[in-house]
């Protein structure tokens, strides 16, 4: 078509603006891929750590039971909070810890203290379930629940010691990674604020260089829309391309790094992985913003060129 | 074709560069506008494509209201009338192909018209040869005659040329007025603004001259002036 | 000088290419700031959570030592340890924690498992030295020197489970925060590389668009640098003004983060501090750089036009 | 003062502009270059400004070796040729007093002198209310005239002019040809590149005629030619 041919003929002949117009595009991208690359693995880090937060149920000793007369069916009743607080659609994962898992875990913590270890008679320590949630951040409605069972009263006895959570610890970590969250969300809308005024910046460059020969096109009896198209269209492309070059150097960073974590050790703690469609995602998503930034910008920096 | 009603025109504060001027061109005329340089020529000509508005007065072209016009209406207007440029006006990033073509493409005309049009209207300004030039491997006086091709190229109404023969030699420029006059004699109103004398003085045509933004003298069958 | 008026003229008259320059410039070097601030605050926060990095030294209880006959003057060599290690030039701090003090730490751990506390008879726990580092990165050479001192020797017998650092934490630790580290100084140069690339970008379109101005001066019989000092002031000039821009709008982030972050309750474990040498160090050289940015950019772009 | 042997110019691949044109110009002389439209004027005189350099053949411009000239001795070259340009070359951000006054800066002459200087130059070409107009707000006349006022402001030994008239009235190129003829009695050399046969024939000085590339005709008072 006319248009699109148009377009064409004139990216090729003002080369300079073109190469600039899609460096710049591809450059911004490049930097805007990046950040929501980070912030992807940086929540699923954070998500990772999250999960981390469980709330336990000890129970009461045995014996502390049996003299209250009510010994029969302990562990029956353990498997009944189980099941029911397992079919909570904001639990994902419940874990018996027996009295006798407890006292190795303490064993092990305190390996090098071999005195507390030995000043133990017998196993002290509860036995607890351990609640892993969907949501960490509901940790606390959950928790609530939890104490209004009738088994929780009856095992748990004193409920404020016995159910637990760390309340202070989960408060401070939500708070840390809402702040690295909003920071980095802030930190990448400026980025693409930034790339949208030094986008358009360009592209308003570019035309503002050929102002002349858009006032002969209207001189000759050019209708706007006539004139306005191909740079459109020059735009989109250029928006295009540039999307097109921040995509491949995109890929490019992503297969160096990967191939330099998985070879180094950092891979293994890191869990560093994203899937296959978020990348795909993100390509795709960087394609159209760059065809969508290219036209607008051309169709912004026309206007005042416009005023018939 | 060309009415003007006590026209005014003063770019911003200066003194005005056409003064309470008066004229009627019919349908068909050929006229010579003459005057020295900076008597309002150019000024005249640009009012006529409204370029700008008149600072007071009535400009009606084709019996349109140039002045009050909407401006989506500017385009249409400007389709029916061809122009020579004083500077030319050609886009720098296309051939001279390219430059007449894109005032056949603005008025929807299809390639296969543009293809059999444009080689013919620059073969006759001279330029058979140089159809794949950018303007600025043309001549002074080649690019001149771009410009004269562009503005017939899609057999106007109304034609206006501003200084249209200023870079080209005698024999070219007799070539050119030959050619005006006979789009001219198809029923083309023909409106040139010149310093040849020469020209002006051979053709006998009508003929008004311009001082310091005035109409001074307004003459059928003219010649250039007086002085010297 | 005739320079000047020029550069200032043509700024002035190029206004549309100016204030793309200048916005240009005064956005790369407010990204550029911000994450210099933040890798400046995030590298405190690493620094705070690396000094907390300690040696501990624990001693083996008196029972066990006056089994084997040197009762006399412990807490005279546990003083001297302490003098000793003090004297190091790596070591920031040293802390002398009693046996008492430690089970009072321990009771705090575990009360909500009083069982736990409640079988401990006596107190099992040892006393112990702890050591803070200056460069926490020296904690595997000073414990090791640590391990050669005779009355360490003498005092914490088993030297391998009595000087401790958790080795592995500190390793990963160290891993973390060094990738943390290498991610944003990475992610600051692609930016400032980024920034480079998209001033002289602009600069070089502004100046493309007046290449048939430059070939006119040349034609008149104008020399090269005469045509290019005015440019140069010009970048200069743009650059100055765009760093100008920067640092306002930095300075009126870094109040309202203050201000935000003052009211709220992250500033008081964030430990958010820049001191005022650091910022002002930033904003001159960033005014600096904007400057030399804006006329190597001019020269840079100049070059091909000015092939005589 | 000028001398050119056996040079020939062609634009990348087309048929030459010029073809073995020889000719010798001394200090003093006043030489018309006459010609069709295209036929090699403008290259002639774009070679003695090296503004590009011939393919062959070899340019003498005031005793030095055009062809073989280091670069950086190219401005100094170009400050002793005051150059008339046939689209006037005017700097679009400055006025026409700051056009004038590029010319003497780039020499190093003072602020003073200058602002003596350029009105004066500004004022001998009929300009003298229109010094802070930029080249936009004047007609094309004007614009014309600036470019001749800047080419002789810093009384350059050798004048070149494109098309010096081309967009000027009869009575005010006359007056410009005056000036012209004034300077040239000074001693400056001038070669002025025309089509308009009135001036040439009044003038009856040298004319060299270039016909497609080729000097066919050099005469010590000559007039424009025989055509029609
Ligand atoms: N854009 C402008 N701004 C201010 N003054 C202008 C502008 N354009 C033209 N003028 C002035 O208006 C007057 C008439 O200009 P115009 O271009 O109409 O003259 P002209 O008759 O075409 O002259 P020429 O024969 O030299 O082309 C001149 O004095 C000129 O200086
Ligand atoms: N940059 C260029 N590239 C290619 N060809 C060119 C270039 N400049 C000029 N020519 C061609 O060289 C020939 C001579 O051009 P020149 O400008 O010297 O003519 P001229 O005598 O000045 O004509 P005019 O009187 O029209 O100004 C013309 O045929 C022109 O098309
Ligand atoms: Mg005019
Ligand atoms: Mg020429």
């Amino acid at each position: 078509m006319y248009f699109i041919k148009e377009a064409l003929s004139s990216f090729r002949k003002n080369i300079v603006q073109s190469i600039a117009a899609v460096t710049t595009v591809a450059l911004c991208l490049v930097v805007i891929g990046l950040i929501l690359m980070v912030m992807y693995v940086g929540g699923e880090i954070i998500e990772g750590i999250e999960k981390k937060v469980e709330i336990e149920i000890f129970f009461d000793n045995p014996e502390t039971i049996q003299s209250s007369g009510r010994v029969t069916a302990r562990m029956d009743k353990i498997q009944e909070i189980e099941n029911t607080v397992r079919a909570w659609s904001e639990v994902s994962k419940v874990r018996y810890v027996s009295k006798e898992q407890a006292l190795d875990k303490f064993k092990k913590d305190f390996q090098y203290n071999p005195e507390v270890i030995q000043n133990i008679e017998g196993n002290p320590l509860p036995d607890s379930l351990r609640v892993s949630l969907k949501n960490p951040r509901k940790v606390d409605a959950v928790a609530n629940r939890l104490k209004t069972i009738q088994y929780v009263k009856d095992l748990a006895g004193d409920l404020d010691k016995n159910v637990q959570y760390g309340k202070d610890t989960v408060k401070r970590l939500f708070a840390v990674t809402r702040w690295v969250s909003i920071a980095a969300g802030g930190f990448a809308a400026l980025l693409i604020f930034v790339s949208l005024v030094l986008i358009t910046n360009t592209i308003r460059l570019a035309i503002f260089a050929r102002r002349k020969e858009i006032g002969i096109m209207r001189l000759v009896g050019a209708s706007n829309w006539f004139i306005r198209w191909p740079f459109i269209l020059e735009g989109m492309f250029e928006g295009f391309i540039g999307a097109g070059v921040a995509i491949l150097i995109l890929v490019g960073i992503w297969r160096t790094l990967f191939t330099n974590l998985a070879s180094g050790k950092v891979l293994a703690f890191l869990s560093f992985q994203i899937d296959q469609t978020a990348f795909i995602k993100l390509i795709l998503l960087l394609a159209l913003s760059g065809a969508v930034i290219g036209s607008a910008g051309s169709f912004i920096a026309l206007r005042r060129f416009l005023k018939v | 074709m060309i009415r003007l009603k006590n026209v005014s025109k003063s770019y911003d504060g200066d003194k005005p560069a056409l003064i309470d001027v008066n004229a009627a061109v019919t349908k068909g005329e050929f006229v010579f506008l003459v005057g020295p340089s900076g008597s309002g020529k150019s000024t005249f000509i640009r009012l006529l494509l409204r370029e700008f508005l008149p600072s007071r007065g009535e400009v009606i072209v084709a019996g349109q209201d140039v002045v009050h016009m909407r401006s989506w209406k500017v385009p249409f207007l400007r389709r029916n009338i061809g122009c020579v440029f004083q500077d030319f006006k050609l886009l720098p990033n296309k051939t001279a192909f390219e430059n007449v073509a894109f005032a056949l493409e603005v008025i929807g005309r299809s390639r296969n018209v543009i293809n059999t049009q444009v080689p013919e209207v620059l073969r006759l300004v001279g330029l058979e040869e140089k159809l794949d030039r950018y303007p600025d491997e043309l001549s002074g006086g080649e690019q001149q005659r771009v410009s004269i091709a562009r503005a017939f190229a899609n057999r106007p109404p109304l034609l206006l040329a501003d200084e249209l023969t200023g870079n080209l030699d005698p024999a070219t420029s007799l070539g050119i007025m030959t050619l005006l006059n006979r789009i001219n004699r198809t029923g083309t109103t023909v409106l040139v603004a010149t310093h040849d004398r020469e020209i002006v003085d051979s053709m006998r045509r009508r003929v008004i001259a311009l001082e310091d933004g005035r109409i001074v003298r307004d003459q059928l069958k003219g010649v250039y002036g007086y002085e010297d």
